[in-house]
């Protein structure tokens, strides 16, 4: 062990492992395969790794697992590939690893923000609520911005993660949630009788404790050695799928558990298409939680200097990593457990300064042995302060009832005060806990959901019980899954055993001391934080927890809450189970937002659906809009155009020549049935009964309170057929509605919808000239005026397939909607579009499409409408069956709003000067004059430029508007206020003659 | 819909795309016959008949007679896939049965998704359990991948057809060719 | 109550601290009280705190069945804006924001109202034409609300991704610049403790198991797990619970109760400075003082009291964030929650007397109630006090269902709240 | 994500195969037309919202597509009973047999925090409702 090199040579299970470069820093280390980021910069003599959140106090390394609070660093890969707060005590070394410290400025050792620490009598638990409110802007522009650059702790990444996340759901009769004894025995059970098991363990490897509990013998084998090969025995069957990197983060309904897989961040080179990490949603028919106890700090003056840590940690980096946390080094414990660390560090030829334990007379074979290797007890004594700035040089030590001080020298500082059973899983499964008084233990007590917990999480104590508990939670689960089978149990030979330990601050911690004794490391929250927390009031652990933020860190308070808990308690002078738990929640340690998003991202991140004639229009360069997920044609501008020359191109060529527009994203619905007729007459407001086969009508669907839902053509094929469309983005709704209706409301129809949205493709052909354009192509329908006149439909075939070809128009054009098996439409709309040019028409887009029907005063449904408006608002009265007594919405209809005067009503807007056109959404006024607030009374649902009207148009929705035929309105912009008159809704063609040819 | 009169080409959603990533290949299924059947229990036989195979009445079955499958979807709800290059449209025209036969031959496309880790695979995206327990062959279901609806059907242990409406084609292919690199 | 100043924390910090009074005092039930309020989170300790503070009315008990605060208010993603479409809307919201205005200085207590603006992201032609709506409303109802284009978007928010090629680009975005966040658990205490110095008592754990009535109808108090109370006056602002309570006086509800879900990453230097929030693919984001991305998720779609929800849609949620700010990819989500949100058919509040006389509610903000928090409690007061309401929530009836006179923002605006 | 046993399909599927479609048993008038606005506005706005059992519908929309019905826990969401839409409503005291205790939530008072065995007094009365 050289000046610089705390790898002990024939301690650990590295071995001669081969050696991995990295940096911290900047500054180049050497570790070796196996090794987290913590135990190589332990090796390396390194202990200082970061920075606290408020008070910017050098920190350590405390534990050697999840738990961590302290030491949290960015790990860099490369510049998109930055991850903040990453627990170096987690992250495995990989070779050229780049890791950098946190939160401090200009470096860790010289740090601005520690001036915070001096400062520290004014930042006391809340101060922020007391103070920084004069002057009254001064929050915002003054003090907040202050605060918010000290607090935080990494840096964000600021480019785009390149990496890839995968997902598995995944079923099982047993899942395992961690790989330590308990774990081990309830999956070897489980998977006895060749049931599907999932074990995982967050840990690289399974073992849990036996990662440095190293004195036990199972099977005549020492314990890592037995669980290794019990992993390897459960690898080995093809029922049981080991997870190993696998955190359960989150126990949700119904025995769903969240699991994260991390697959590439301990890799070096990993595959370029390998995913970084996988989500597993695992759905269990029983759910074994075997998640182990996670030891708690002792809460004195000064506990958080560099060099102090968990006692199970030093002895996890020396019997796991073969790595000495230092060469001097002081215990401080309550309970037996830190003797272990003591005596195994002493046996591998370590300095052990001074035991001191709290208690008054520890006995038993544990202090025995310590005692006998040497090494000095000092029971009945606290640590009242300890020395050292960036790194811990010194602990003074006092006997706890007061007196003669003692200071002696250390280069690292134990510390253990009892162990905390993991119940954060079997909490979020919503089972309750029971505080157990004899062991001041929350343990698991009612279950909500089929699970059960085993070892050191259940408050087992001694290996023998744990591995007892495993095996008989594996054997209940089969048995309570109908099987039964027998795994052989191990025997445990030998184990260590402890318990018992405290909670709280210790003696000289006490309450009256103006003392760090921090109880949330990284948030800064002192024993006195708490106990100023309580006599501020709060009495509910919840506001306890809120008012100083203990727990609330990214360790989830995994080592201070119960701290919290015992302090708070003995200041109200109530028992620990009065003042409550906080809720445990999902997840248990921190998750990637990718791994949750997985492959929802770019393309994956939501469907882009295009038509079959997309390829088409993207060669001849539409532009597309986004409607729901449907990317639509929207104009198709020509060289030198914009959108408004191409739009009034399009407008124009439909008029005087034709147009051919993708109709195909509308939703089609085949209703089929003898019935068919009786169910449109529930569903739309129009009547269907007299409608013959062969014509189509224009529907009005309402919901139940007479607004408006959805509106579309419906042909009638025959007389139990009706071919329906509904709108692009109502389409699903429509269709689950109406199945909504037909299963519950009217079930005795004989009545079936299926959707035929995508079997169509649709073109439209709009225009004087639309019949010479067709007809070459169509075979077996007559399409003359006399024998298809305007709303109808035929069934025939077009360049030979077949087709249903609807003679309509939303355009006020003679106008026809071809439907053609979808897999057939671009051959067919690319024959059309050949006839098309012949007669100088051109395609037009979306965008076109608005502003002819505009000009025809056709409606958009949640343009022209927004679910507040009736068929009588928008001036469709005529397409309500007045003599009808049923259907969806007619009684919403008349409900006394409904039929109250004042209502705003739908009717066209003339900008006075007709060049200027209004905004969408723009505001309608009676008097422009009025201050603000002003009295609203309508606004612009539909605006546009019309070439063929040479002049501005728009619709708008207007109280009492159909009463106000040539009224003038304003509508008051930004800067100016714009005059319009109402009028009808109809711009041209009011008499509807172009519709006939 | 008479194939050999057609002039008019036929182009599919999928067409030019398939891979073999990590041990499954992702192909686009052939055209075939589509028909979505509605029916009630007292008509099956007599619709059976025409179809030339028994409607399967339990959850989650199919039946099949040659290139033929008819797939439970629903209690009164069947989609009918011929591969074979016989419309079953035709075979119910005039049947005098109550019952709702459309065409959706279009409306769907294919994926055949095949190899070892074909079920892992889909289950990137779809929440059944498809164990050969849960999923045996010949099992179908409506259900989910990722944000789209699917109708599944395994066809070999370690094959399975994967239904999707035609605009959702190119989102359900690149989700499996995503999950296909991630398994 | 002894005022809180910078000077007050110089002089504790010399002694430890030791001088602090309690924030709010824990007192027993008395028999009888004039109001009772049930319900200790935001709007009904801010109900409390203005009867005393405007009406005069001090004899008020605020009954709560867990700790106050514990609710809602503890449970947001603490958005505050007030740029609604709707002149009623519009109305109540901007008496809040006026109020959010001074709250510190009114309460003396920091709830760290901090306007960094909140705004709307418009990703297609529909949306453009919704939120200029928004925009021109409000402008003529005095709300300014700016319209900006991708890029100016971004300049004000940097992280934006404004690609064209995204799957949803952006196109537009509205901006309330005095929109922003405060501090929800500060808000409660603040209120709390101001509302305890006037002498209303608030009581904590204390959960209501009957309403009484007289034989005339007119409520006389509540049974509670701590005894009866008698009073002359109930005000319900029991959130999610609210069904649950008014039941109990006989009263059928137009509310559902959902689980609505938020979550927060780890704490980062700052990186996020203003609210973002798009309907459109769903995602609401802003960073707290603490340094942690606070994330509004959706609800889950069955009704349910259990304070949990599914993970599917903690999913959806993030895909929609990491697709606008696909930086936050490799950020980690620290901790998740669910709150328990009471919707009406129409998505806007009731505030308003009921059929019971001496019975009034506040109730059905559904995901948006902590903006309004200062003035609900301020005009449900007033209703309370006078047995009336304030004009400003007079349209935000129980009646409105039968009369059809809905106030509905959602369907109107395709706008979340 | 809840875990849902379809009636249809006679198997528990996940929740992403279901639409939740709200109240049950609450009956369209077959002459809606002449109802009063009172007696609309019951059947149309008016909901139970019942902390307890909740008597709801949902369609197995991405599976069978078939509307059940279901009785479900609000409290702690597992389901007690499915059933076909059209049959019979269960009441619930038939069901308060097969009621699951509550386990622990957010908000347990600190009292109760310790209970051994949850009351289970409150879902009688508002499953009734």
């Amino acid at each position: 062990m050289t000046a610089a090199n705390f790898r002990l040579s024939g301690q650990g299970r590295l071995g001669s492992a081969r050696p991995v470069g990295f940096s911290f820093d900047g500054k180049a280390y050497k570790g070796v395969e196996g090794d987290t980021l913590a135990s190589a910069l332990l090796a390396n003599g390194v202990h200082l790794v970061g920075r606290s959140f408020k008070y910017h106090r050098p920190r350590g390394f405390l534990s050697a697992g999840p738990e961590e609070p302290n030491a949290l660093v960015g790990i860099h890969r490369d510049a998109a590939r930055r991850a903040p707060n990453v627990r170096a005590t987690v992250q495995e070394l990989y070779d050229g690893l780049t890791a950098v410290s946190q939160n401090r400025w200009p470096s860790l050792e010289r740090d601005v923000g520690a001036v915070n620490d001096l400062a520290s009598p004014f930042f006391s638990a809340g101060f922020y609520y007391k103070t920084f409110m004069w002057p009254k802007d001064a929050w915002a522009r003054l003090y907040e911005p202050r605060i918010r650059e000290a607090a935080g702790l990494g840096v964000a990444p600021h480019l785009p993660d390149p990496d890839t996340y995968a997902q598995r759901f995944a079923h099982c009769d047993v899942l395992v949630v961690g790989g330590g004894a308990a774990g081990l025995a309830a999956a070897l059970a489980a998977a006895e009788s060749g049931q599907r098991v999932i074990l995982c363990d967050e840990q690289p490897e399974l073992g849990g404790a036996l990662h440095f509990e190293n004195g036990a013998v199972i099977d005549g084998q020492d314990g890592w050695a037995w669980s290794q090969s019990a992993a390897a025995a459960l690898r080995a069957r093809d029922n049981v799928r080991v997870l190993t990197r696998t955190t359960a983060f989150g126990y949700y309904a119904q025995n769903m558990v969240g699991l994260v897989e991390r697959i590439t961040d301990h890799l070096a080179d990993p595959e370029p298409t390998a995913p970084r990490e996988r989500l597993w949603q695992v759905r269990a028919k029983k759910v074994i939680l075997a998640t182990g106890a996670i030891e708690r700090h002792m809460v004195f003056a000064d506990n958080d200097r560099p060099g102090i840590m968990l006692a199970s940690a030093a002895r996890t980096y020396l019997n796991h990593f073969g790595v000495a946390v230092g060469r001097e080094i002081g215990v401080f414990t309550a309970n037996d457990s830190a003797y272990p660390a003591a005596i195994d560090l002493k046996k591998a030829g370590i300095n052990i300064a001074a035991i001191v334990d709290l208690r008054d007379n520890p006995s038993g074979p544990l202090v025995e042995e310590a005692r006998s290797l040497g090494i000095e007890i000092n029971h009945g004594r606290t640590v009242v302060r300890t020395g050292g700035r960036l790194r811990v040089t010194s602990m003074t030590i006092q006997p706890k009832t007061g007196g003669t001080e003692r200071t002696i020298p250390i280069d690292a500082l134990l510390m253990s005060s009892g162990w905390t059973p993991s119940v954060h899983l079997f909490s979020q499964s919503r089972g309750r806990v029971a505080y157990d008084e004899a062991s001041r233990r929350f343990l698991p007590g009612t279950y909500a959901q089929d699970c059960a917990s085993v070892g050191a999480c259940n408050g087992a104590e001694g290996l023998a019980a744990t591995l007892a508990e495993g095996y008989a939670a594996g054997e209940k689960a089969l048995k309570e899954l109908g099987f039964t089978a027998k795994a052989s149990r191990a025997k445990v030979e030998k184990a260590e055993t402890w318990g018992g330990g405290m909670l709280g601050a210790v003696p000289g911690a006490g309450p009256e001391k103006i003392v760090k004794a921090f109880v949330d490391f990284q948030n800064d929250v002192t024993a006195k934080d708490i106990r100023l927390a309580v006599r501020e009031g709060m009495r509910s652990i919840e506001h306890v927890k809120r008012f100083t933020t203990n727990g609330m860190a990214t360790d989830q308070g995994k080592t201070s809450n119960m701290h919290g808990l015992a302090i708070a308690a003995e200041v109200l002078d109530k028992p620990i189970p009065e003042i409550g738990l906080t809720t445990f929640r999902a997840p248990y340690t921190p998750v990637t937002f990718g791994a949750i998003v997985n492959h929802a991202k770019g393309e994956l991140f939501d469907p882009t659906r295009r038509t079959p004639f997309h390829g088409w229009e993207e060669a001849q360069g539409a532009v597309f809009e986004d409607v729901g997920q449907w990317k639509r044609a929207w104009y198709y501008p020509r060289k030198g155009e914009d959108m408004h020359a191409a739009v009034n191109r399009e407008c124009k060529t439909v008029r005087t020549s034709a147009g051919m527009f993708d109709a195909s994203t509308l939703g089609k619905i085949e209703v089929v049935g003898p019935d068919a007729a009786k169910f449109m007459e529930l569903l739309y407001t129009n009547p269907w009964a007299k409608l013959e086969a062969g014509r189509c009508r224009y529907g009005i669907m309402l919901r139940e309170d007479g607004f408006i839902y959805d509106d579309g053509v419906v042909g009638r094929l025959s007389d139990d057929r009706f071919h329906v469309t509904t709108t692009t983005g109502g389409a699903p709704r429509v269709m689950h509605h109406m199945e909504d209706y037909l299963q519950t409301e009217f079930p005795h129809l004989d009545v079936w919808l299926t959707s035929i949205t995508e079997q169509w493709a649709v073109i439209a052909v709009q225009g004087p000239k639309s019949r010479e354009i067709i007809e070459p192509l169509v075979e077996g329908i007559d399409i003359s005026d006399a024998a298809m006149p305007h709303m109808s439909v035929r069934e025939g075939t077009i360049c030979g397939v077949p087709t249903r070809l609807f003679r309509m128009s939303f355009t006020g054009e003679r106008g026809f909607e071809i439907n053609v098996p979808a897999d057939h439409g671009r051959a067919v709309w690319e024959a059309v579009w050949e006839e098309a040019r012949k007669h100088g028409a051109c395609p037009y887009g979306t965008e076109a499409m608005h502003v002819l029907r505009a000009e025809k005063g056709y409606i958009i449904v949640g343009q022209d409408t927004d679910g507040t408006v009736t068929p009588g608002d928008a001036g469709l009265d005529w397409a309500v069956g007045k003599k009808k007594t049923d259907f969806v919405g007619i009684r919403g209809l008349k409900r006394p709003d409904l039929v109250a005067p004042g209502r705003r009503q739908l009717v066209g807007l003339k900008t006075v000067d007709p060049k200027v056109v209004l905004e969408e959404g723009a505001q309608i006024v009676a008097d422009p004059k009025q201050p603000i607030p002003m009295k609203m009374i309508g606004f612009v649902t539909s605006s546009y430029w019309s070439e063929n009207c040479g002049r501005s148009i728009a619709l708008g929705l207007v109280e009492g508007g159909f009463e106000r035929m040539g009224e003038t309105l304003y509508v008051p912009m930004a800067d100016t206020t714009i005059a319009v008159e109402v009028c009808g809704q109809v711009f041209f063609d009011e008499k509807g003659e172009r519709l006939h040819g | 819909m008479a194939e050999a009169a057609t002039t008019a080409a036929r182009r599919g959603m999928l067409d030019h795309r398939s891979d073999v990533i990590n041990g499954v290949s992702l192909v686009p299924a052939a055209p075939a016959y589509r028909m979505s059947l509605r029916a009630r229990p007292d008509d099956l036989v007599a619709l059976g008949e025409r179809l030339g195979l028994a409607l399967p009445t339990r959850p989650k079955t199919s039946a099949s007679a040659g290139e033929r499958h008819a797939l439970w979807l629903g209690p009164d709800e069947w989609l009918v896939l011929d591969l074979g290059g016989r419309d079953p449209m035709q075979d119910l025209a005039g049947l005098q049965v109550l019952h709702s036969a459309v065409d959706v031959s279009h409306r769907n496309t294919a994926v055949l998704v095949t190899g070892e880790k074909a079920a892992d695979v889909i289950n990137a995206g779809c929440p059944q359990d498809l164990s050969l327990q849960a999923f045996p062959v010949g099992a179908c279901s409506r259900t989910v991948l990722g944000k789209i609806e699917i109708v599944l059907l395994r066809t070999g242990e370690d094959a399975f057809r994967v239904e999707c409406w035609r605009s959702f084609a190119e989102y359900a292919f690149s989700y499996l060719a995503d999950a296909a690199r991630g398994v | 109550m002894r005022k809180y100043s910078v000077f007050a924390i110089a002089r504790e910090a010399m002694r430890g601290h030791k001088g602090w009074e309690q924030q709010w005092t824990s007192p027993e039930p008395r028999k009888d009280y004039e109001v009772l309020i049930i319900g200790a989170g935001g709007h009904g300790l801010a109900t409390a705190y203005y009867l005393a503070k405007e009406h005069g009315i001090t004899d008020i008990a605020v009954l709560e069945k867990g700790w106050l605060g514990g609710g809602n208010t503890g449970r947001n993603t603490t958005i505050i804006r007030s740029n609604y479409l709707y002149d009623e809307s519009a109305g109540i919201y901007n008496h809040a924001l006026n109020l959010w205005d001074g709250l510190s200085q009114d309460l003396n207590y920091n709830v760290m109202y901090s306007p960094r603006g909140v705004m709307m992201l418009a990703h297609n032609v529909h949306d453009v034409q919704v939120l200029k709506r928004h925009v021109h409303a409000n402008r003529l109802n005095g709300v300014p609300n700016d319209w900006l284009t991708p890029e100016e978007a971004k300049e004000f928010c940097p992280p934006l991704n404004i690609s064209k090629q995204a799957r949803y680009p952006i196109v537009g975005a509205a901006l309330q610049r005095k929109g922003g966040t405060a501090r929800h658990d500060a808000v409660a205490w603040g209120y709390a403790r101001a509302a305890s110095a006037r002498g209303v008592h608030i009581i904590q754990n204390c959960e209501v198991t009957a309403i009484r009535r007289s034989s005339n109808g007119h409520v006389i108090g509540v049974d509670t797990n701590r005894g009866p109370i008698g009073a002359k006056k109930i005000g319900v602002v029991a959130a999610g619970h609210t069904s649950v309570l008014m039941e109990m006086a006989g009263v059928r509800m137009p509310l559902e109760s959902y689980p609505l879900q938020a979550l927060v990453s780890e704490p980062v230097k700052p990186c996020f400075p203003c609210v973002v929030m798009s309907n459109t693919v769903h995602a609401y984001i802003s960073q707290s003082d603490k340094g942690e991305l606070v994330i509004g998720a959706g609800t889950d779609q069955y009704i349910s009291y259990s304070q949990t929800g599914g993970l599917h849609i903690i999913n959806h949620t993030l895909d929609a964030i990491c697709e606008m700010f696909p930086m936050f990819a490799r950020m980690k989500m620290l901790r998740s929650w669910g709150g328990i949100v009471d919707v009406t058919p129409d998505r806007s509040p009731i505030l308003a007397k009921t059929p019971v006389p001496g019975l009034y509610v506040n109730c059905g903000w559904g995901t948006g109630g902590f903006k309004a928090t200062p003035g609900s409690g301020n005009v449900f007061a007033h209703t309370i006090a006078n047995d009336n309401p304030h004009p400003i929530n007079a349209p935000f009836t129980l009646e409105r269902f039968r009369t059809g006179r809905l106030i509905d923002e959602a369907a109107a605006a395709a706008v979340a709240h | 994500m809840l875990l849902i046993h379809c009636p249809y399909c006679e198997e528990a599927r996940p929740e992403l195969e279901f639409r939740n479609g709200g109240e049950a048993h609450i009956a369209r008038s077959t002459s809606i037309a002449d109802e009063s606005d009172e007696a609309f506005e019951a059947f149309f706005f008016i909901r139970t919202n019942p902390k307890g059992l909740v008597y709801e519908r949902w369609r197995h929309i991405h599976g069978c597509g078939r509307f059940f019905n279901a009785v479900r826990d609000s409290v702690t969401d597992k389901f007690l009973h499915v059933y076909k839409a059209g049959e019979a409503k269960v009441e619930p005291s038939a069901l308060m047999a097969n009621l699951p205790e509550h386990g622990a939530y957010a908000n347990v008072p600190a009292a109760e925090l310790n209970a051994k065995t949850p009351a289970r007094k409150r879902a009688t009365k508002d499953g009734e409702a």
